[in-house]
């Protein structure tokens, strides 16, 4: 499995802070999701990090087992 | 010294900023910037999230920058997470230079850009519930003036 | 509150800073700095002498005028006179505001000030003797920021 | 009798912080004083203050007994 990790209110959409997936392309990942998620997931201004490291082309992420995605919102200001 | 610190615990920043200033006998001015939880507009409670593979080795990368660009001697970041009352500390900037110049300027950049870069999110507690924190622009235009 | 002091003795910086903070409950930010007495160059004292009928009131208007245009909760200014060796705390300024900008700005633009406007006339000795501290062009330019 | 207070450099020059001096004209007053403290009083950026307040117009200044007459040199900076 993979792990899908959740930042900010996109948690709050995901109704969990992370969420455990089948390995493979990002794009049929995101199929699995719930609709609502996937497209919260896909906003251009959530960045990406795969395994801690910011990903530029999120396109191309193939998962494998054992891999952490993390979906970062804009962070807040104040 | 660099000194980068996530904390889920409250601290007292008087006492860290203290230990740090002593730290560097022959500096010539140290400014520290504390940041407390307001209580206005009804808040009764601040929580701060963070991802831990990126946040505290983010805020290291700029302790590391803002060392570099005003030559200072030492420089402590120190940051909540977790859930936070009104008049508790959220964060605690020190920097000790030799002229004061370095160390006002180091501070206000530090916060500047802990504001809009640091992997934070805040949601605060009100009567009805939580809500998240949006990001405000004028902190991206306080990071563009350096 | 606007707390200024004349210390003619050593003193705690962190402590008056954090009794000061701690009467401002509800702050959102605090800007302190504290300047010391720097050792290099082979100085081994540094002297402050002032002229009381002007000195304590020329900070007390600079106080108030920082407080004012930053509309600041509070802020406080200590200042030293007489003889002070390297590591003493030579000056402390710390200003509370609902916002960062305005407690970071006013401790920079009080800072600029006490340094060009205050009636302060420092000499350092090293191992020849006395020798005073001329003005520099520096701090002029620093206080035409504002 | 009248004071004259030296602040900074000029209490080096005066060989002493303070002077008493009979009250009258200040032009007057310089003249009772060492030749090299008058030339150093009389240095454009030294600023003057009477009882406390800064004066504007040195030159009118009239001494009466009892007035603080203060010489202040550029403060230094650093």
């Amino acid at each position: 499995m993979a792990l899908l990790v959740f930042l900010g209110r996109l948690a709050d959409v995901a109704g969990a802070g992370q969420r455990a997936v089948e390995p493979g392309p990002l794009a049929e990942v995101l199929t699995t999701l719930p609709p609502a998620l996937a497209i919260a997931l896909l906003d251009e201004r959530v960045r990406i990090a795969l395994n801690g490291e910011l990903v530029s082309e999120p396109e191309a992420i193939m998962l494998e087992p054992g891999d952490e995605l993390a979906f970062l919102p804009p962070v807040s200001g104040g | 010294m660099i000194d980068v610190r996530l904390l889920d615990q409250s601290f007292n920043p008087g006492q860290l900023a203290g230990l740090f200033s002593q730290a560097h006998p022959g500096l010539g001015g140290v400014c520290t910037f504390v940041g407390e939880v307001r209580g206005e507009g009804g808040v009764e409670a601040l929580e701060l999230s963070h991802y831990a593979p990126l946040t505290l080795p983010g805020m290291k990368a700029l302790a590391q920058r803002a060392a570099v660009r005003f030559d200072l001697m030492g420089i402590l970041i120190v940051h909540r997470t977790g859930v936070m009352l009104p008049g508790e500390p959220i964060v605690c900037v020190s920097a000790a230079a030799s002229h004061r110049r370095a160390a006002i300027d180091a501070t206000d950049f530090v916060m500047d850009h802990l504001k809009s870069d640091s992997w934070f999110w805040k949601r605060e507690k009100k009567g009805a519930g939580w809500t998240w924190i949006e990001p405000r622009g004028d902190d991206y235009a306080a990071k563009e003036r350096w």
